[in-house]
């Protein structure tokens, strides 16, 4: 067979998250140029078609079913959340297509019956980011921790990871909020009076962004230590903040531009500066670019676009990515990420905070 | 098969308000034909005519809310065909529908002063005091609102308000219409008051008595179309026109 | 918390605060509906641009005390310009046709501003901050509380002072009302309701716009921020009656106090609290707290 | 015991006493008028009859059965039918709808999720159009129609229902000098065939003379006068209040 | 369109619908699977809306009612289709007939207003109580009879139920039950003395229209192989009422049309743009201004120019 190798993505592109899915795009794109340009995969090129997902299970695996059975997709990159990624991967399982999942974090996506041979889980779960959060707040030296966040799987999944590892480190309280909220300020209040000198969080996106703005002039921030999830170490987070963005603040992400502790990081931020650009860039773009590379690889192992024989090339394959060697665990099928956690530090020069402290854990 | 009677209309008088064979459809179905009538300053017109035969739709057309598709009309020898309702009040032209259109939430007072316009050279100006003269009934529900009175005092609402815009031709769409009979003999004699002030009216009634005795002339309608006209005293002596299309 | 008199004191001040952030977004989705009849979905969606028109020009005249003012002001100006057309070229001509049709195109114009405010400033987040007079807290005695916030808690009340004034004492507040009886009457009596009908239109529009403007300083701007308002929004003002002022400024307190109070007692479980607020006030009182039924005379 | 009885029957609005303790029955086939000015509570005490709105105190009995508690639908089931004073029909559909509707109500037939409806009734329908002078216009929507039509139209609507007893609010109001005088005809001619009991108001004294049996008048809440017509026709408050002759 | 050619149409309908599985594309078939199901929720919601004159904004609630507890039986108590789909859709009609009760006390903006809440609370029960729905990640993975498990077959299933469904819909519209629901539509006050029990017609009215859009959401978690919290979401809700608005409510067909191409817009715009929303918004504008009766005053003008000629 010849022609393109069809690539279905899946990402959110309205809405709220759509920062979320334009960013996987882009390095879902840049990817794929790099691979084409260096003459495609099995000397075929690989074809994009992009779907939104719009956070809807029910259109997420419509837009699933409809490359597969219109356009003869086989292989799949997103969607972007943990809902729809579950559901979407029902869809691989029964109609055996592979399907990578760039930045889902929940352990039920590739656990107990869910886990099947065609679902891949890049991004680090939510036990993951549990030890390594434990990690964090013990080298800053929390004694004791309150929780607050959207109401919802990740928060709840990592919240348990976060507990199940912290030791002596004293819970004292939890306080969430229905998904979506948008006033804080109750929470703020109850996190100020009560008994914890570390607060970690999950409110993402523009929630996060609103939080932060509420919770300063109460000093949330001169009070505790703020580690947040979520990916909020994203440059863009930083970006929209500007001076807003209080000093001291800890975060993760999955990638920040100014690391520079990597020649292969270095390489990669410098295409992907020049394909959008602009050279601070963010955090999601790598999650689609080392999916891409992920597949291209596992089909060039396999030597077949066939999505049995490429899911089984993804068990235990391990590749060079910006960040370094990355595997599948072939047994559990997902991939050990590595991530960055920080504490911002506003910036001479520069309107944008960054991380310093800056670790990239494994 | 028309049956002008020939007398009264001199051509020279200026009517100061002129209809030129309007027509109106409703969709499809047309419901004026060649409509023609004038109106001189100072004068009651009255229309005549079963139910459905086009007196209420005359009355909107003039008004400018339902318009005709063909036809002119002139007001002060000026064409006011097509122009919307609002300018036509705005110059003169007071509107008193059948269904009694009160706004039902405001109160009596809100309504009268909705409705309240500058007042017209040559006219004596409308006040509250001035309406309340003519209907006492309303001074008594000044703060109610509207939608709470009764049918015959929604009726004397709707006139009153109309009047605080100082219109110079008023078009009275069945004022007798379910008013009680101490009331319909006082609202005559305003009427006739009315006019007497300078005040021009064409008026559509069902009430034959009260047309005869109040207009000047009278145009009897027939399925869209003008069929007589004629004074009040020529079509109260013609009992064929009346018997042909006022009766059974 | 009921123990410590202090922090009760502040979360009363956070629900009144959120609460006058609602209600100004409110007023202006009662006034169109109070007079044009119409559920207007899009007004979340011009809450939405109000945000981002007050960002950009913000970039342009810097962070100021005034570059705020003008921000908020011109957020309004420039909506209530735009809603000005939308109204005069599309909507006017839907007034005589089905109630439901107005409802399609207000959803129809979601879809479309959200696209054109994803063109124009893209999808990612932005932040406004508040202007410097209204930066860091201010002490209360007690505590220290946000000096935003409580700009909130005094705005809030100035507006819906300054509107119910113009509705029900001034006669074109009167005419307002006759309006939404009888716009075909109102006319023939010599209001130009045209003119009354872009006039509510753009006024309501211009709160909106004005609303997302004062929301930005304590949220972000980005596109999601229009479904979240709007829902809050249709709460308010059908809680409180619809058309009724006096009912949004009180929905408004309702769903403040209930999100504010809610979210300690409840915690996740407020998700489901203003539904059940709304249902229990609509068994109650079907026509809303202040609202009126549309009792017809036989 | 009268056919319908109302018994000290008081209605307020706000502190406005628009009825005023008043009682007086109808008698089993009479053509009752109630007559009197503007805003004398007519239309309310129809309201309350009807079930409409509620009294404040008082009763009010149909053959014995009370009223006072009953929803509208359930005092029509009775045997109550009524017209209003502001037309009020269904607009959008034809006249001969109009008429149908009120033919499956009475007979039950809303029930029925199977039965088809299209032709149902023709004939009934269109002899009760044609007897309202309607037969011409029975496809022709009812908001189409012009208002003295659709008075007529509410005419046979609410005989389709086979009342025991009619209340009509103004019922020729608005219609032309030829209308009247045929409704004026069929109400009377309908009301003694089918042995209707009728209650009714009107601002037109032809009409109340030609129809009534007995006449009340109503002022101010109360009834000032109850009696035959002729009587009715000399009483100096009547002629004072409300014919206004002197 | 007269009775007659509206019955032409859905006879047309069907016959094409029998034709498709035979077109020889799996797209096809599943695509029409998924318009029938919504043709069949934009229906149901019709008999409230075209009929009674009653907006719901909260139909979703018994569309996702009627998913989850076929989800739920199907996959937990696995009990076999034949049960389990008519205790899903007797689930949510006992549901139906106690929201309705309460909100039918209600008139337009409000009664829209309440079943909304309503349909909220249904959602926030849903997000919440996990160990049944699967709370916000949704109950994944349904455990489908083995004959329904190919593409072909579930197309005949859902072709035979909707068809089914369609046909006592049809009934019930020209019905004496039918004229009086849209008796109360024009005139309440009038209908009520008439001796008409509007509150307890309208209910009877609501419960119906929940029992066929409980069918729709039977069929949908089948299709879906799961059922998702945003099935019971406002927006879901005010997506129905859009198809119905599309299509015309003054007639039968309309929210089939309705209903079909606004999913069909949805789904081809989905795949030439990112833009999607903005060419549905400037769809949909464009419907309300030039074609105010819906779609179907669209096929009425094209009917009677042909008439003509
Ligand atoms: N909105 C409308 N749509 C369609 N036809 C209408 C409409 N309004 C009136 N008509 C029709 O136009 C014709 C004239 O109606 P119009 O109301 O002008 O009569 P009218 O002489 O005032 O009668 P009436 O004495 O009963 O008030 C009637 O046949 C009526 O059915
Ligand atoms: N809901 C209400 N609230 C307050 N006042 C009311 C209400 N309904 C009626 N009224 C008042 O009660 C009085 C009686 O009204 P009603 O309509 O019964 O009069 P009517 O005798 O029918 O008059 P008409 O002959 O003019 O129709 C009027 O003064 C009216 O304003
Ligand atoms: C896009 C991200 C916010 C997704 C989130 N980490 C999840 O697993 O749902
Ligand atoms: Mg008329
Ligand atoms: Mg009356």
């Amino acid at each position: 067979e010849d022609g393109p190798i069809k690539v279905g993505v899946i990402l959110p592109m309205s809405g709220g998250s759509a920062y979320v899915g334009e960013g996987i795009f882009t390095g879902v794109e840049l990817a794929v140029k790099q691979v084409n340009e260096a003459g495609g995969v099995l000397g075929r090129p690989l074809e994009i078609l992009l779907r939104d997902e719009q956070l809807r299970p029910d259109v997420s695996t419509a837009a699933m079913r409809e490359l597969i059975t219109l356009e003869g997709v086989q292989h799949f990159i997103g969607p972007a959340t943990s809902a729809t990624s579950l559901a979407n991967s029902q869809i691989a399982r029964e109609e055996k297509v592979v399907n990578i999942s760039p930045s889902a974090k929940t352990e039920a996506l590739t656990a107990g019956e869910n886990l099947h041979d065609y679902i891949f889980q890049l991004a680090p779960t939510t036990d993951v980011d549990g030890v390594r959060t434990v990690e964090v707040l013990k080298g800053i030296g929390t004694e004791s921790i309150c929780f607050t966040g959207f109401d919802y799987a990740y928060t709840h999944d990592w919240f348990a990871a976060v507990r199940a590892n912290m030791g002596d480190i004293r819970e004292a309280g939890a306080f969430l909020v229905p998904m979506n909220a948008t006033d804080f300020s109750a929470t703020i209040t109850q996190l100020l009076s009560a008994d914890c000198d570390t607060v970690i969080g999950t409110q993402f996106g523009g929630s996060f962004i609103a939080f932060i703005k509420q919770a300063t002039p109460f000093g949330l921030f001169d009070s505790k230590t703020v580690l947040w999830g979520s990916n909020t170490g994203d440059h863009a987070v930083a970006a929209a903040l500007g001076a807003e963005l209080p000093a001291g603040l800890w975060a993760s992400a999955a990638d920040v531009w100014y690391y520079e502790g990597l020649e292969s990081h270095a390489a990669y931020q410098e295409a992907l500066a020049d394909f959008q650009g602009r050279k601070e860039t963010d955090m999601w773009p790598i999650t689609g670019y080392n999916a891409v590379k992920f597949l291209a690889a596992a089909i060039d192992t396999a030597g077949t676009t066939d999505p049995t024989e490429v899911a089984a090339a993804l068990d235990g394959l391990t590749i060079q990515t910006p960040l370094g060697e990355i595997t599948i665990d072939p047994e559990t099928n997902r991939a050990n990420s590595p991530e960055f956690y920080g504490r911002f530090e506003p910036q001479d020069g520069s309107n944008a905070a960054r991380m310093t402290d800056l670790r990239l854990v494994r | 098969m028309t049956m002008f009677s020939a007398s009264i209309w001199e051509e020279s008088s200026m009517g100061i308000l002129q209809v030129e064979g309007i027509n109106v459809s409703y969709g499809l179905s047309k419901v004026l034909h060649n409509v023609s009538l004038k109106v001189g300053k100072g004068e009651l017109v009255a229309l005549v005519g079963r139910n459905g035969v086009g007196k209420s739709t005359t009355m909107r057309a003039i008004m400018g809310i339902t318009p005709s598709s063909s036809g002119q009309i002139l007001w002060k020898n000026r064409p006011i065909t097509k122009r919307a309702s609002h300018l036509n009040a705005r110059d003169g032209l007071g509107y008193v529908p059948e269904e009694r259109r009160v706004f039902g939430s405001l109160t009596v007072w809100e309504n009268l002063d909705v409705a309240r316009r500058p007042p017209r050279e040559g006219l004596e100006p409308w006040t509250e005091e001035r309406v309340f003269a003519l209907f006492p009934d309303l001074e008594h529900f000044l703060t109610r609102p509207a939608g709470l009175l009764s049918g015959g005092q929604q009726q004397m609402l709707t006139i009153a308000r109309t009047l605080m815009g100082n219109p110079e031709l008023i078009l009275l769409d069945e004022p007798s219409e379910g008013v009680a009979p101490l009331i319909v003999a006082q609202i005559g004699k305003k009427i006739r008051e009315l006019r007497d002030t300078g005040v021009s009216i064409i008026m559509a009634e069902q009430n034959l008595d009260f047309v005869l005795n109040l207009s000047d002339r009278c145009y009897v309608l027939e399925k869209g179309m003008i069929v007589y006209h004629g004074t009040a005293a020529e079509l109260r002596d013609n009992e064929e026109v009346q018997n042909r299309y006022l009766h059974i | 918390m009921f123990a410590n008199p202090m922090i009760l004191f502040i979360q009363v001040m956070n629900s009144f605060s959120l609460a006058m952030n609602l209600f100004i977004i409110a007023a202006g989705l009662t006034l169109i509906f109070g007079v044009l009849r119409i559920v207007n979905f899009a007004h979340g969606a011009f809450y939405m641009v109000g945000a981002y028109l007050a960002l950009s020009i913000l970039g342009v005249t810097g962070n100021s005390n005034l570059g705020f003012v003008l921000g908020v002001l011109g957020a309004g100006a420039a909506m209530g310009a735009m809603a000005f057309v939308v109204e005069r070229v599309l909507l006017s001509q839907l007034y005589d046709k089905e109630h439901m049709l107005q409802l399609l195109f207000t959803f129809a114009l979601v879809l479309v501003i959200k696209d054109v405010v994803k063109m124009i400033w893209g999808s990612g987040q932005y932040s406004i901050s508040a202007p410097p007079f209204l930066r860091g807290a201010v002490n209360l005695g007690i505590s220290p509380y946000p000096k935003y916030a409580l700009f909130l808690c005094i705005a809030g009340p100035i507006i819906a002072v300054a509107i119910w004034f113009f509705m029900e004492r001034t006669r074109w507040g009167r005419i307002l009302r006759a309006a939404r009886e009888d716009r075909v009457m109102l006319n023939a009596l010599g209001t130009d309701v045209k003119l009354v009908y872009s006039g509510v239109f753009v006024a309501g529009a211009a709160l909106a716009a004005m609303g997302g403007a004062l929301a930005a300083p304590r949220s972000a701007v980005d596109p999601g921020m229009d479904a979240l308002v709007i829902i809050d929004a249709f709460i308010i003002v059908i809680i409180g009656g619809l058309g009724s002022l006096l009912g949004s400024f009180i929905g408004a307190l309702i769903l403040g106090f209930l999100t504010v109070m809610g979210s300690i007692y409840l915690q996740e479980w407020a998700i489901v609290a203003s539904y059940v607020m709304m249902v229990v006030i609509l068994l109650v009182r079907p026509w809303g707290l202040f609202g009126k039924p549309d009792e017809e005379r036989h | 015991m009268a056919f319908l009885e109302i018994t000290d029957a008081t209605k307020k609005f706000g502190g406005f006493l628009a009825i005023n303790a008043v009682t007086f029955c109808v008698e089993r086939g009479a053509r009752h008028a109630i007559i009197g000015p503007n805003g004398a509570g007519k239309t309310t005490l129809f309201n309350l009859i009807s079930g409409l709105i509620l009294p404040t105190t008082g009763s009010i009995t149909l053959e014995g059965k009370r009223l006072a508690k009953k929803k509208p639908h359930e005092i029509v089931q009775i045997g109550m039918a009524r017209s209003f004073q502001k037309v009020n029909v269904f607009p959008r559909k034809t006249a001969f709808e109009n008429v149908q509707v009120a033919l499956i109500a009475s007979r039950k037939l809303q029930y029925n999720p199977f039965r088809g409806a299209a032709e149902l009734f023709r004939d009934e329908i269109m002899e009760l159009l044609e007897q309202v002078k309607l037969g011409a216009d029975s496809e022709r929507r009812a908001g189409e129609l012009a208002h003295g039509k659709q008075k007529q139209l509410e005419l046979a609507v609410a005989l389709a229902a086979e009342p025991k007893i009619l209340l009509l609010d103004e019922p020729t109001a608005g219609m032309s000098i030829a209308e009247t005088l045929s409704s004026i005809a069929l109400i009377r001619d309908i009301v003694q065939e089918r042995g209707i009991t009728l209650l009714f108001t009107e601002h037109d004294m032809n009409v109340v003379f030609e129809i009534a049996s007995t006449i009340s008048v109503l002022h101010h809440g109360e009834i000032i006068a109850t009696g035959l017509p002729q009587e009715i026709r000399v009483n100096d408050d009547v002629q004072r209040i409300y014919l206004g002759r002197e | 369109m007269t009775n007659r050619s509206q019955l032409a149409f859905l006879a047309l309908l069907f016959l094409i619908l029998l034709a498709v599985p035979f077109m020889g594309s799996r797209y096809l078939t599943e695509l029409t699977v998924q318009v029938m199901i919504f043709s069949l929720l934009a229906l149901s919601l019709n008999i409230l809306v075209g009929h009674i004159g009653l907006v719901s904004f909260g139909h979703a609630a018994f569309f996702a009612i009627g998913g989850y507890a076929t989800a739920f039986f199907l996959s937990r108590w696995q009990l076999p289709l034949g049960i389990a789909m008519p205790m899903a859709v007797l689930l949510a009609s006992i549901f139906a007939l106690m929201i309705g009760a309460l909100c039918v006390r209600l008139k337009a903006i409000y009664f829209a207003m309440l079943t909304l809440a309503f349909s909220m609370l249904v959602w926030g029960i849903i997000i919440k109580w996990k160990p049944v729905t699967g709370g916000d990640d949704g109950f994944v993975g349904i455990a489908l009879p083995q004959f329904l498990s190919s593409p072909q077959n579930f197309y005949w299933f859902t072709l035979a139920v909707v068809s089914i469904s369609t046909a006592l819909m049809w009934v019930l519209s020209k019905s004496t039950m039918g004229q009086i629901f849209v008796a109360i539509r024009e005139n309440e006050t009038r209908a009520n003395f008439l001796g008409v029990n509007v509150r307890q017609m309208q209910l009877i009215g609501f419960v119906l229209a929940a029992l066929f859009a409980a069918v729709a959401g039977s069929l949908m978690s089948m299709y879906l192989r799961g059922m998702y919290p945003q099935s019971a979401f406002w927006t879901q809700s005010g997506h129905i009422v859009i198809s119905v608005l599309l299509g015309g409510v003054h007639s039968f067909v309309g929210p089939i049309l309705g209903a079909s191409l606004l999913y069909l817009l949805e789904v081809t715009i989905h795949q030439y743009t990112q833009y999607w929303p903005l060419v549905m918004g400037l769809i949909l504008i464009i419907v309300v201004l030039v074609l105010p009766e819906g779609l179907i005053g669209l096929f009425r003008k094209l009917y009677t120019s042909v008439r003509r000629e």
